[in-house]
């Protein structure tokens, strides 16, 4: 076969659990919005998928401005989780987008094992929906705040909950601010996770010397972008080599090698974050990209790649 | 109304004073469907760092496709900016957000402080070619004489009376650009506001006050300008919170929080 | 006074324990070797104080080559903690640099508590050193192969064995990989630290794609550089508001802004680690931009803004 | 010996080929203290991406305190530094690490493959001043002759003889640059390589055959250039790391592992 059509013929399908992707290339939550808003820019029915921005039962207001600023090769947020809530995202964001024939991952969140229950009961039965990726990293208030997914036993019954409730493949998206990412991705594949996706954003901080107040309102915000990449691929790497179940790369993935370092690493799929602020042509690319570096290295399948990492120890 | 992402040739840099600039540059799609008050965003560098786009308002566009940006150096992102070459190509996307209002055939007053003036100029232009009344005004602001002179000269070649004011009193009115806007508010339907917040908010107090409709442009720091970040939200006068980049930038001043 | 005298007189003195220091201004373990290869460059006197080079028991010769790595806005690093052993270093290191005048801070590591107890013992008595730096992030062979960085109880038995043996100032340095760094420190000063500095690198990884091998030969390194100094400073922020003893602050400074944020959020002192690479200039940048930032606010002193931070939160 | 950190102006660019540049900078500290096969640290962009400095061989100096440095585009930092333009700022950390061995009234040659040359032709400029024998020769290999015809005829115009090889054939030998050492290695006593590492193993291998002296110039990547990260190892032919930012970039080939 001549390289072009080795191009047009390649295999990017991968599987998530029952998910059949057309491709490995997914939009990471509260990156892309409810899809729409890139709509213009974006081919959405090309993207392999798309999660949408973090959804609660009742709307959320978030946290108070400043909610960003930008650091070096990263951005720190502290949204606060805003979102139209579960009952106006089904009524008013997900026909649209449904519509656009993409393949539509819910993210949720909650502040207690029933809430995130609840979600996954109301969101089960919905059309349109392929998969839902659990937020761990949210505060438990019945637990003192300590984050679900810094506790193996409360992300693993966060993951029971909402496998229990779902009729759909549940991922479960894991907080890098811990000391065991191991630990954390073998408790929720234990608990019945169909995937985890992995890294959601290290807890970072940046102080105006100016005015001596913190950059944020919320003091601590969430770092992304390229400057997380070096440690979200180590933990992909460290999870894929301890779990069975599909692993799910994210952090910092802006260019086509980028992305294919995280296949190698033995991610299944990745998920482009803030890259779709800067670039939002990012996740387009990166499909033309990992195509293009299949064909020159004679591959018929992205699958020949994944795990494809050759430390010498193996 | 469609955005686009479009790299776009520089084809004119000129430099007002050694700190603002403006750049044309060659970006049709953008061009084509440009309304005054949108911005876009620019990447400012083909690295990681500075790492996010910067905002900034269309202050022109041209018919044959070229759209002009009016700066200030501020940080590295402008400082990067301003060492382009004429031939580089720069990423933007847009337009974005909602701009201002357009009414035919009112007399309109149009108040700019610092580089708030950019958008102004395209305001100006369009509203020119819908409303023609001897009342309109352009009240210009600037710290010093030097950064308002040549603006000046191309809101006169449009043909309608400016004013102007400076914070060292170098040219113009010794004072506040607001202080001029007493006069007119009595014969004027319409004022549009872009500056700095407090100049927005005393601009908008007095509007409010005469019953005189006014739109202001916000600025917060954006990362996506596209409504898919929800970083660039404010205070909304009904206590929720606008998106600056969907909502606005351009906002009736009622709908603002002044207070805050 | 007018601002010149009061930038000539400013008070930049700071205390670690019983150790006054003329500035806050130190360069870090394994970025500034042993002082003499940045003679030429940088006043080593000028200098807050100077820790050196990781020192072990023995003299070790590190990983195998590619030990380095650029990534966004940093660089992996894995040295495999390379060293002329304690006697190379007492003997033929120290002398030249205490000839300096220089403020000389250790920076020590072991396989097992009894290997950091033994080097404490080795230093003390030995002139010209200022303080020992005890870096926890290696691995206990004796358990695991687990840093004793991410255990409380073991970080702490390793800080009570060193504070047993040592004469100096015992500054203990986090390992920013842990679920709670807080717990982290808490532990050590109860153990006896004299301070704690932080953070060290973090653990990451990068993937040659053409290869498809490790970008380093150790597989993953430690992340360092203007990347992570957003999760450091808040781990600095989140440590100084916890303990009584000092804190020294590390991760990405670069410039007098970078270090100012870090004393604001509570460092006494602050580290200046890769940036030594990249501009060798860095460290006596920093302490003349702090000098010209106090002037221009009205300080007299630099102990003046330390913690200053407004969260309104107090 | 010393070491500087130098803000130095660029005071010529020129384009060998589209990918091959070479930059004259105004350094005087460290053009006058640098030594042939001493390399600088080069700063590349102001901003922190790329972060590390470029180690780069000196290719020249002058006695005008000018420095030159020749350099391939093969990444995003020699990228950048193509993109500079005459009167920007280079900081610069240098001159750094061991040179070459320079002997008296000895017939050398030298051996550079692609921009290997760059250090060559400084070594060649020095070696010519004390040493004037006829045998003495320089070889250059590059890919393609476009990459090279310009570096031939400067070497040719320092007065000794040059010949050349490309990979294409397209200009002088082709094929290897060392398949032109075997003729002269009976009548120079000493051999200077500078190149790909395959390439260097070639001719340290025949010299160490016929027991001709040979130095070889080693590249690894490098953090800080000052023997102070420890981040540019390689294995020496004894077994034990050798720095080569330090100890080197020269060494005699027989302290290199070859067989890695
Ligand atoms: C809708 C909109 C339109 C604008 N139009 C113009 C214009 O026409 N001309 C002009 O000179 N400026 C304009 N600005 C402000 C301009 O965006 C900032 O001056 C610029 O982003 C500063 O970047 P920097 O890297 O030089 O500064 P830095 O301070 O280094 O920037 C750091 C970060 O803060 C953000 N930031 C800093 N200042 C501002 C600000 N005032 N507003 C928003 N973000 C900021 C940057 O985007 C960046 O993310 C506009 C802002 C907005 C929101
Ligand atoms: C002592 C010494 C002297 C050198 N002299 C010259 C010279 O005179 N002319 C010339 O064109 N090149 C020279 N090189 C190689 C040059 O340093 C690299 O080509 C350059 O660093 C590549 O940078 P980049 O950002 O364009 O590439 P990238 O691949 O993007 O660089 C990424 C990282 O890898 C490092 N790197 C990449 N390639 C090399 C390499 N071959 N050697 C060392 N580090 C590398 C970079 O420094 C950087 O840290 C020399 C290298 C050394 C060690
Ligand atoms: C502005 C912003 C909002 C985010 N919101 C969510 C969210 O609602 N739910 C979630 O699981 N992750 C959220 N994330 C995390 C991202 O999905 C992603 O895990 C993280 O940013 C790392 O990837 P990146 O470096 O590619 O951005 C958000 C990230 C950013 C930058
Ligand atoms: C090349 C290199 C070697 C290091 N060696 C040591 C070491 O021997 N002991 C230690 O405690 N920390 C070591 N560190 C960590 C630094 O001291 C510092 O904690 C870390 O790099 C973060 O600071 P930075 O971002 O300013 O570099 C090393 C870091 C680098 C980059
Ligand atoms: S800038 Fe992203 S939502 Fe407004
Ligand atoms: S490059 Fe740092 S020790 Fe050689």
């Amino acid at each position: 076969m001549d390289p072009v059509s080795a191009k047009n013929d390649m295999d990017l399908r991968v599987r998530i659990g029952d998910l059949r992707l057309p491709n490995p290339v997914l939009t990471a939550s509260g990156t892309f919005g409810y899809g729409r808003e890139f709509a213009h820019l974006v081919d959405l029915h090309r993207l392999g998928g798309i999660v949408v921005k973090g959804i609660s039962l009742e709307p959320r207001p978030g946290n108070p401005p400043p909610r960003i600023v930008e650091t070096a090769c990263g951005m720190l947020n502290a949204i606060g989780l805003e979102n139209v809530g579960v009952e106006r995202f089904v009524g008013e964001k997900l026909p649209w987008l449904r519509e656009t024939g993409a393949r539509i991952i819910v993210n949720i969140l909650g502040d207690s094992v029933d809430e995130y229950a609840r979600l996954a009961g109301r969101l089960a039965g919905v059309e349109g929906i392929s998969g839902l990726e659990v937020n761990i990293s949210c505060p438990n208030v019945k637990r003192g705040g300590v984050a679900f997914g810094t506790v193996p036993e409360m992300a693993a019954s966060v993951t029971e909950a909402v496998k229990a409730e779902s009729d759909v493949m549940v991922i479960v998206k894991l907080s890098p601010n811990v000391t065991d990412i191991v630990q954390m991705a073998r408790a929720v594949e234990e608990a019945g996770a169909d995937a985890v996706s992995l890294i959601n954003t290290l807890i970072g901080m940046a102080i105006d010397i100016e005015s001596r107040r913190p950059a944020l309102a919320n003091v601590i915000g969430g770092l992304s972008g390229p400057a997380i990449k070096p440690v979200a691929l180590r933990m992909v790497y460290q999870v894929a080599s301890s779990v069975r179940i599909p692993v799910i790369g994210i952090g910092g993935i802006t260019t086509a090698d980028d992305a294919i370092e995280f296949l190698l690493a033995g991610a299944t799929a990745v998920q482009v974050g803030t890259a779709n602020f800067y670039q939002p042509s990012a996740a387009e690319e990166i499909i033309d990209g990992i195509t293009e570096y299949l064909a020159r290295h004679g591959h018929l399948s992205v699958r020949e790649i994944i795990g494809g990492l050759q430390t010498g120890k193996e | 109304m469609s955005e686009f992402q479009e790299k776009s040739r520089i084809v004119r840099i000129e430099s007002l004073t050694p700190v603002i600039h403006r750049l044309t540059l060659h970006a049709p799609r953008i061009a084509g469907q440009a309304f005054p008050g949108q911005f876009v965003m620019v990447r400012v560098s083909p690295t990681f760092d500075p790492l996010l786009r910067r905002p900034l308002s269309i202050h022109q566009v041209s018919s044959d496709g070229t759209v002009q940006l009016l700066f200030k150096v501020v940080g590295q992102g402008t400082r990067l900016l301003a060492g382009m070459r004429t031939g580089d190509y720069l990423d933007m996307v847009g337009p974005l957000g909602r701009g201002f209002t357009l009414e035919r055939d009112e007399p309109f007053c149009l108040v700019g402080g610092g580089m708030g003036i950019a958008p102004l100029y395209f305001l100006a232009k369009r509203l020119l070619q819908i409303s023609r009344h001897p009342e309109s005004t352009v009240l210009l602001g600037a710290r010093t004489g030097s950064e308002l002179l040549p603006l000046e000269q191309e809101f006169l070649r449009l043909g309608c009376p400016v004013h102007s004011a400076t914070d060292d009193g170098s040219y113009g009115h010794h004072g506040f650009v607001t202080e001029l806007l007493d006069d007119l508010l009595a014969r004027v339907r319409r004022v549009y506001v872009c500056g700095p917040f407090p100049m927005m908010r005393i601009a908008a107090m007095k509007c409010l006050e005469r019953g005189v409709a006014c739109e202001v442009s916000l600025e917060t720091h954006m990362a996506c300008g596209l409504g898919a970040c929800l970083g660039c939200t404010m205070m909304g006068g009904d206590g929720a919170y606008m998106h600056v980049c969907k909502d606005g930038p351009v906002f009736p001043a009622e709908k603002v929080a002044w207070t805050l």
